[in-house]
């Protein structure tokens, strides 16, 4: 078990990271600006992997004292985590909302989503 | 080994299996309304019996299980069914093409006088 | 309350109150001004206390205020200046727009210059110098005339200086622990050597601005000419005496005290000479009058700064007398500048011609202000140039004293050249209807004359006070001891033989002038203004000599190669270089959001790459 | 040549990550003594609410609860704001033609038990996994549903305000209910009951009720002013 | 041991995922491949004993999040590349008038 | 019975394998749509098992909403694609 | 005494819950209940500021919770210095935009009002509380009003701005996440003075790393060189008051939330060295950048930049002096940047493309604004006697204390910068005349009541700095005191 623990270790922060690189290399290089925002929330969901994944107890279980499990309090798993994890789910969805209305308007105002097109501000 | 469970775990093997199955036939089948056909149909008969085989198992839960049961047997359906409409309304025909039996010709009809 | 407070504050009420009075009258207004500056002048003359230090207690510093012997003497100038130039002022704006904005900033800036003399802390002495400087900029680029450059240019070089002052302040402030001048001065010899050099580098860099010096002296003919001219009197002859002000501390307290002592006092006053020498060329070449006493006060400038950077006792007298005298005639010279500016419409020295019966006070006033300025001798620029002359002799700097005396003889062209240039030649139509300036106008530049008059007689009415002064700062007693062994005197008796050689000279003068007068009123007969065949030569036909158009150009030519290199220029460039560089760093925010997050990427992998030498 | 200037970078961000990660290591607990022990027993014996989670949420870290659910309130505002349309454009419908027949009366069906498993989410908040924001968000969906089934269906703008705005009041009138009583912000008024009941956790509850009405409410405008944007 | 294997498999396919959402180019199928990163990452979720997010997840970001950005692309355009084959299709426009 | 669940697991991930592998090759989008409900299904009977595994009732809470919101999704994407929307 | 801190946070996010309700019945509500809601918390913060001035720091828990287990707000002098004057201008520039649109029926434009107050209790909420993750929700809260503000005029670029904005908050927001796990996954708390207490319990490497997240997130906000791209453009896409909003409010709260960070929660060597060399490198770029604008609210931004780079400049330090410095710098920048961007926007106001050549002339027909728009502008260079000198003084005076030479060389050259393109608009303002056909918009009333008491108190600090060095005296020496933040907040019992 110890050694899956090893593996998983590597596998799932591994994944988490991946995600996390995978989503800020499509927001940096992709030019539709839809593909930015959807960088931005798979970067998210990276983070997200790998907030929970800190909070993870070996053989642990959900911290909800539904009924029989009201003593296994030492197995369980860390639930802050869980709660900030929660809070910027919420946050994230409303930035992503916020977001794409941006590029809806940006779309009407540019006729195109191609980032390096929309610089009208600059120097 | 209680009776209960054995049926449950024969409910749950099968389910298992047709879920399998449901997925092997979306990657087996040549077209979107075949491979529609095996995703919802199978799909929803084997994640159905694997639920209830999980009831079987604890008969403690079997409300939700019942609740979450006739969801899926509610919403799959519907869903595969207006994918299956937007295929055909985008012109995917069929792989063995049969024009005869475009049931849908009507109601495309009906539906242009709505709009 | 001290009384220096209630001066600052009577300035401070007065400037709001007389910017916003043009609202309600324009007499009202002209009144409040001239108040603003007689009452604290009265003020400040009746309670005349030197010892007395006033302490406006902030939480952090202590502004403190008193007076020395020196600020007194300056005090005198600025007060004396500030308020003929006022009245004068008045005058000038008569039926001009903006004179609420004048007003305002007039007042402000002699407050400013008053506040710096009474400053006893470098706080409260930058504090007054930065409002002296905006004060001064707003009326620089009073007329509007391509303020970008003048102004803006004006501003820099006095923002360098100040910076150049506040970062000496502040190095002090963190070496004594106190802003005080005089713990500065007591405090400097424990400094290590870097700093010993750096702060009064620093401080003569900040003074150096104001007194034009050489380097730093591109924006002064500009600045001088562009504001008005009842401002620029002040501006010239005691705005700038403030940059004196500070480099005689600077010599007399913290130079004495270093290693490189005569390096840098050689240093500044070759930089003195040589801003007077260059700037009498340029000014023999303008053709705007105002630009040619702008160039000439530079070089008067860079007289005083000869005599107070070689500071022997006997230059250091001759230093400050010069800038008294150069107070009292370069300010009568603008005033008579601006007063036929105010009645021809116009400065220029080749359009105006024969004012001088048109305007005859103002013509009299020019006259013996010239004369003061080339330093004949019946007038008071002669004592102080020659005092300057003996004592650069006597301390041996003989190549020095050439060029001090090169551009003090040529001097005498631009002044010819400004005297014809207005008032004498040929009446034209042109200006047949211009009348005298208005007495309010009139009676200043005489008082002015006057001064320069009596000063030239009793020298010792200014040199006395000159003094004590510097013997406040530990000078040994100049007047009693080296004026009396001054060549000029031993050789011609104690000052008071003086007296009837002077007024022998006045007499002499006064009866040529009269045979002239009356010799010529018969003679006389109709010339073209270009006719100088009188003199007996046949001019070239493709040159064009009369006095006002290229009188002196073979003399220019010759001395063409020394003003080639124009500091402007270089200035110029470098700015507009540094300009062109700074419009690539700004080509990073191209306007590519995507561009950003990777240099927040970039930024982060920087930081982590160099994480191991940034944190520990 | 930008591309490969940040595959370099991302690789070595990668690297440290990884390597930082991984010696944190998984599955274990990392600290000798936190914060989480307090909450896990504060939940049990304090507040008598068996999801921690919901505990953490509504009363430890209340404060972000109320953080929150601002930034959807203000999520929805800004969102307003930026797909404005002058008000004759409002009466547009969200979707071109219905669906068919199949579908429409399936979401009629299901539109009610989904509204109703958002309010058993959230309502079952403290006892299960789920609350206000889950609930809330399955009460949405359950809007959407409806307004891309049905060709002209209506949510009221006025009465979503009124919901929202009521619940927001609900919440923080709670909040200071506490204030007032306990002297501290969101300190339970009401009687904490038994683990495990439905009435227990005393304030907790009542909250994810309101954050849930909150919440659906708020997406709901979130959904339907993006879905009513047309060109 | 299939616990392992099951978490693997999933987190594979939710990188793969990842990588298809970011590659394609039709920008639906890139928002459906984030839909299923979201469902995959609520499975790992309810592995990793958090069934308040995993319920957060799936509600938010399996159904809400994809729904926004599918109208999203309503709203603007499917295809990541729209704007280069409409310049192209210009400039061919323009080489056949010439 | 354990062994049970791990053949129905091991099997469900062959079939989440397979509709992974026509989501990436199906060529329309209805394929691709397909793929997505049947993962869908497939995670709400995993999330199921996972909890009769795990032995935690309030597991199936998950597979619920699950359920009903991957409905909802496939939904929007097929009017979507019939250009409904 | 007129509340607790948590009021802050409360009463303004209960009055926009009731906003729109009202908003129904009465149309103005919806603009008068702002102002309200901001006055009430100007004076609370101020007579907490009294308060504390007797009884030492105010800690407030939320929930009843003790520290660390719950959220708290630390309404320390150097917090509450920092929310007063944050309050103080959202007042004000409520006052200024109580009649600035003219459209101000429109739907959107009632948003407005709520959004730019919830903007200030975002922004009080980041500098008041003592919980990280807290801190995050808070910036969020920030940033979503931000975005929303920006993009407040249907116009083109206010959408583009609004985009680059959010796109670097994301990414910020995702670091600050990571930044906050790996902290807590090491201390297992998210109590700011607890993981001050713990923090010697973390490895060296996390330490570094975990600071560079930091460093990044808050960054963004607080506009640091490489990262503060998006700042210009929402600046100038933002309705004028907006923009002294954020360099008044949200740049204030961002630098807090990075003092609060380097100072209080690590104790690594060579982060304030680290800051130092950020602000100058912003102080440079910045004000080299806006030597060289065209437009005028760009080139106010880039100067509020640089402002900034200052202030992390004054910071970094690190002696009492210098955050002496940084803190008055920070009053007068909030106070001088609000009077330029009111007044600046108003002598623009009815260009299309607010070029700084369109204020040509403006003195004759804007007499009131243009005079207030030269103090600013002479204040913000730093001449006495105005405001701006004493801060420039004080951090000069700490740079030489720390026998930092070059450092006060760098600053005072590029002073010389900020001097001259200042300058130039001064120039045109009164000199150029003014440009055919072009109407002006005459400042309303209670505009003009927020420019005159801005400028008004920029010549009174000018004056007598001492009206509020004691409180910035305050606010120093408490923020310098860690242990004593550490220990209030841990031991509290209540």
């Amino acid at each position: 078990m110890e050694k899956y623990l090893e593996i998983l270790n590597y596998a799932i922060y591994g994944a988490a990271i991946l995600l996390l690189l995978i989503g800020l290399y499509g927001a940096l290089t992709k030019k539709s600006l839809i593909k930015i925002v959807l960088g931005l929330s798979i970067m998210d969901s990276g983070v997200h992997l790998l907030m929970i994944s800190i909070g993870y107890l070996k053989n642990g279980t959900a911290p909800i004292f539904s009924p029989g499990h009201e003593n296994e309090l030492a197995k369980m798993v860390d639930p802050v985590p869980q709660a900030l994890v929660l809070t910027a789910i919420v946050i994230g969805f409303g930035v992503t909302a916020v977001a794409l209305a941006l590029v809806i308007r940006l779309y009407k105002h540019h006729n195109t989503l191609r980032i390096d097109e929309i610089k009208n501000l600059k120097w | 080994m209680s009776i209960l469970e054995i049926i449950g775990g024969i409910l749950i093997v099968i389910g298992s299996l047709f879920l399998f199955l449901g997925a092997l036939g979306i990657y087996r089948m040549p077209d979107v309304f075949n491979r529609l056909q095996a995703g919802t149909k199978a799909t929803t008969l084997g994640a159905m019996s694997l639920i209830l085989g999980v009831g079987f198992l604890m008969p403690g839960w079997i409300l939700k299980i019942l609740i979450i049961i006739i969801f899926i047997a509610y919403s799959n359906p519907i869903s595969s069914h207006a994918l299956a409409r937007a295929m055909h309304l985008r012109k995917r025909f069929m792989y063995f093409k049969n024009e005869e039996i475009d049931a849908y010709k009507e109601i495309d009809e009906n539906n242009k006088q709505v709009k | 309350m001290d009384i220096i407070n209630i001066i600052l504050l009577v300035f401070l009420a007065g400037a709001l109150l007389t910017a916003f009075a043009g609202k309600v009258s324009s007499i009202v207004q002209d009144t409040l001004f001239l108040i603003t500056i007689i009452v604290p002048a009265i003020l400040f003359f009746l309670n005349i206390n030197i010892n007395s230090e006033t302490v406006i207690s902030l939480s952090k510093i202590q502004l403190t205020f008193g007076l020395t012997p020196l600020s007194l003497f300056f005090a005198f100038i600025v007060f004396g200046l500030a308020i003929l130039a006022g009245f004068y002022a008045v005058g000038q704006m008569q039926g001009k727009k903006r004179k609420g904005y004048l007003y305002f900033n007039f007042l402000l800036s002699i407050a400013a210059m008053f506040g710096i003399l009474v400053s006893k802390d470098l706080v409260s002495f930058f504090i007054f110098w930065e409002i002296m400087t905006w004060s001064s900029y707003l009326l620089v680029i009073y007329n509007g005339k391509n303020v970008q450059q003048i102004g803006i240019k004006y501003f820099v070089m006095s923002a360098i200086g100040a910076y150049a002052m506040l970062m000496a302040i502040v190095i002090v402030h963190s070496l004594t622990g106190s802003f005080l001048i005089s713990d500065m001065i007591d405090g400097f010899a424990d400094m290590s050597a870097g700093m010993k050099l750096l702060i009064p580098i620093l401080l003569l860099t900040g003074f150096g601005v104001k007194a034009a010096l050489m380097p730093l002296h591109i924006w002064a003919p500009d600045a001088y000419s562009n504001a008005p001219m009842s401002y620029t009197s002040v501006f010239s002859g005691a705005l700038s005496k403030m940059g004196i002000y500070g480099m005689v501390i600077v010599f007399m307290t913290l130079i004495t005290k270093l290693p490189q002592e005569s390096l840098i006092r050689d240093i500044i006053a070759w930089l003195g000479a040589i801003t007077a020498a260059i700037s009498t060329l340029w000014a023999i070449k303008q053709d705007d009058a105002k630009r040619l006493l702008a160039y000439s006060s530079i070089g008067q400038l860079g007289y005083i700064v000869v005599g107070v950077a070689i500071g022997t006792p006997l230059a250091m007298l001759a230093g400050l007398f010069l800038a008294f005298m150069h107070g009292v005639f370069k300010s009568t010279l603008f005033m008579v500048v601006g007063a036929v500016e105010k009645q021809t419409g116009t400065s220029n020295l080749k359009e105006v011609t024969g004012l001088i019966r048109k305007m005859p006070w103002t013509f009299l006033a020019a006259l013996i202000s010239i004369i003061a300025l080339a330093g004949i001798p019946p007038l008071g620029g002669f004592v102080g140039k020659w005092m300057l002359y003996e004592s650069l002799i006597t301390s041996n700097h003989y190549l020095l004293v050439t060029l001090v005396f090169f551009s003090s003889t040529a001097a005498f062209l631009y002044c010819y050249k400004f005297l014809f240039g207005f008032f004498l030649g040929q009446e034209e139509k042109e200006w047949a209807h211009v009348k005298e300036a208005p007495a309010i106008m009139v009676v200043p530049m005489l008082i002015l004359s006057a001064i320069s008059v009596v000063l030239g007689t009793f020298p010792q009415l200014i040199l006395k006070p000159i003094n004590s002064a510097l013997a406040f700062y530990g000078m040994p007693d100049t007047y009693n001891n080296l004026w009396k062994e001054s060549m000029i005197f031993n050789k011609w008796g104690d000052q008071v033989a003086l007296t009837p050689i002077v007024y022998g000279i006045a007499i002499v003068f006064v009866i040529f002038a009269v045979f002239l007068f009356f010799k010529n009123r018969k003679t006389s007969r109709y010339v073209t203004t270009k006719d100088i065949s009188t003199s007996g030569e046949v001019p070239k036909e493709y040159e064009n000599l009369t006095f006002k158009e290229n009188f002196f150009q073979p003399f220019l030519r010759a001395v063409e190669p020394a003003m080639r290199r124009q500091m402007d220029k270089y200035m110029l460039a470098f700015a507009k270089g540094l300009e062109d560089l700074f419009d690539f760093t700004r080509r990073i925010y191209n306007g590519n959001g995507q561009t950003y997050a990777i240099y927040a990427l970039l930024f982060v992998i920087l930081l982590l790459l160099l994480s191991n030498n940034l944190f520990s | 040549m930008k591309k490969a200037i940040i595959l370099i970078s991302l690789t070595i961000l990668g690297v440290y990550l990884i390597d930082i990660f991984t010696g944190i290591g998984f599955g274990t607990q990392h600290f000798a003594s936190g914060v989480k022990d307090a909450y896990l027993i504060g939940s049990k014996e304090t507040l008598r609410v068996s999801n921690v989670v919901t505990s953490i949420v509504v009363n430890f870290r209340g404060f972000d609860t109320l953080g929150e659910v601002t930034v959807l309130f203000l999520a929805s505002m800004a969102l307003g704001g930026i797909l404005y349309k002058k008000r004759h454009d409002v009466g547009e419908r969200s979707v071109l033609f219905p669906s068919t027949r199949i579908v429409m009366s399936g979401a009629k069906l299901l539109f009610p038990s989904i509204v109703l498993l958002g309010a058993y989410v959230f309502i079952h908040g403290h006892l299960s996994p789920g609350g206000g924001f889950q609930g809330g968000t399955i009460i949405a969906t359950g809007f959407l549903l409806m307004l891309i089934t049905y060709r002209n269906y209506s949510v009221s703008h006025n009465r979503l305000s009124w919901v929202e705005s009521l619940a927001g009041v609900l919440f923080i009138s709670l909040g200071l209910a506490g204030y007032f009583v306990h002297d501290s912000f969101l300190a339970n008024v009401f009687p904490e009951g038994k683990l495990n009941d439905l009435f227990s956790g005393g304030v907790i509850g009542i909250i994810y009720v309101a954050v849930g009405f909150k919440v659906a409410a708020e997406l709901t405008g979130i959904i339907y002013t993006i879905l009513h944007e047309k060109d | 041991m299939i616990y392992l294997i099951l978490t693997f498999i999933l987190l594979l396919l939710m990188i793969g995922a990842a990588i298809y959402a970011i590659w394609q180019k039709d920008l639906l199928y890139a928002v459906i491949a984030s839909g299923i990163i979201s469902l995959l990452l609520s499975i790992m979720f309810v592995l990793l004993q958090a069934p308040d997010v995993a319920l957060t997840e799936a509600a938010i970001g399996v159904a809400l999040t994809t729904i926004i950005f599918i109208i999203a692309i309503r709203n603007t355009v499917r295809f990541e590349d729209e704007h280069d084959k409409k310049i192209k299709k210009e400039k061919q426009l323009k080489s056949a008038e010439q | 019975m354990n062994y049970i669940i791990y053949f129905s697991l091991s099997i469900m991930i062959l079939g989440l394998i397979l509709s992974a592998i026509r989501f990436i090759k199906g060529p329309t989008a209805g394929d691709r749509t397909v793929a997505l409900d049947t993962m869908t299904i497939i995670g709400v009977s995993g999330i199921v098992l996972t909890s009769y595994l795990f032995n935690r009732y309030i597991y199936l809470d998950v597979a619920l909403v699950y359920g009903v919101l991957g409905f909802i999704g496939v939904i929007v994407i097929a009017r979507y694609l019939e250009k409904a929307l | 005494m007129v509340g607790t801190p948590v009021l802050f946070i409360v009463i303004p996010l209960l009055a926009a819950f009731i906003i729109p309700l009202t908003g129904m019945v009465w149309k103005n509500s919806v603009r008068i209940i702002p102002g309200i809601v901001l006055s009430y918390m100007l004076i609370l913060s101020i007579s907490l500021l009294w308060h504390i001035t007797e009884t030492g720091t105010v800690i407030e828990v939320i929930a009843g919770w003790k520290p660390p287990i719950g959220i708290n707000l630390v309404f320390s002098p150097f917090s509450g210095f920092f929310a007063t004057l944050m309050i103080f201008l959202g007042l004000l520039v409520w006052v200024y935009s109580y009649k600035f649109k003219r459209n101000i029926d429109s739907e959107p434009a009632l948003k407005y009002f709520i959004l730019l107050m919830l903007l200030v209790t975002g922004s009080v909420g980041i500098v008041l509380t003592g919980d990280i993750f807290n801190m995050f929700v808070f910036i969020e809260i920030v940033g979503i009003s931000g975005y929303g503000l920006t993009s407040f005029y249907t116009r083109r670029d206010s959408a583009e701005a609004a985009f680059k904005y959010l796109f670097m908050g994301s990414i910020a927001s995702t670091f600050l996440l990571l930044a906050i796990m790996i902290v807590y996954s090491q201390l297992g708390t998210l109590n700011i003075a607890e993981i001050a207490d713990k923090m010697p319990m973390m490895s060296n490497k996390l330490k570094v790393i975990s600071l560079i997240f930091f460093m990044l997130a808050i960054g963004v906000e607080a506009e640091m060189f490489p990262l503060n791209g998006w700042a210009p453009d929402v600046y100038t896409q933002a309705p004028g008051p907006i923009g002294a909003a954020f360099a008044g409010i949200v740049a204030k709260a961002a630098t807090y939330a990075t003092i609060r960070v380097m100072f209080t929660m690590y104790d690594l060597s060579g982060a304030m060295d680290f800051l130092i060399v950020m602000g100058i490198l912003t102080f440079i770029v910045a004000e080299t950048t806006a030597l060289r604008q065209d437009r005028l609210k760009r080139m106010l931004a880039y100067s509020s930049i640089g402002q900034m780079g200052l202030v992390m400049v004054a910071f970094g330090i690190g002696t009492k002096e210098g955050i002496f410095a940084a803190l008055f710098l920070i009053f007068n920048h909030a106070i001088i940047k609000g009077l330029l961007f009111f007044s600046g926007s108003y002598l623009v106001y009815t260009k299309k493309e607010k070029h700084i050549s369109d204020v040509n002339g403006m003195g004759k027909y804007l007499p009131i604004t243009s005079v207030l728009f030269t103090i600013g502008a002479f204040a913000i260079i730093g001449l006495p006697p105005f405001s701006g000198f004493w801060g420039k003084l004080a951090i000069l005076t700490a740079a030489a204390d720390s026998k930092m030479v070059a450092l006060i060389a760098i600053i005072l050259s590029v002073s010389v910068l900020e001097a001259v393109y200042y300058l130039r608009v001064v120039n045109r303002i009164y000199f150029f005349p003014k440009k055919e056909s072009m109407e002006t918009q005459k400042p309303t009333i209670n505009a003009l009541i927020a420019m005159i008491s801005l400028g008004i108190i920029i010549l009174v600090i000018g004056f007598y700095p001492d009206l509020i060095t004691g409180f910035i005296d305050r606010a120093a020496a408490d923020l310098m005191d860690k242990t004593g933040y550490i220990k209030d907040i841990l031991t509290i019992n209540n």
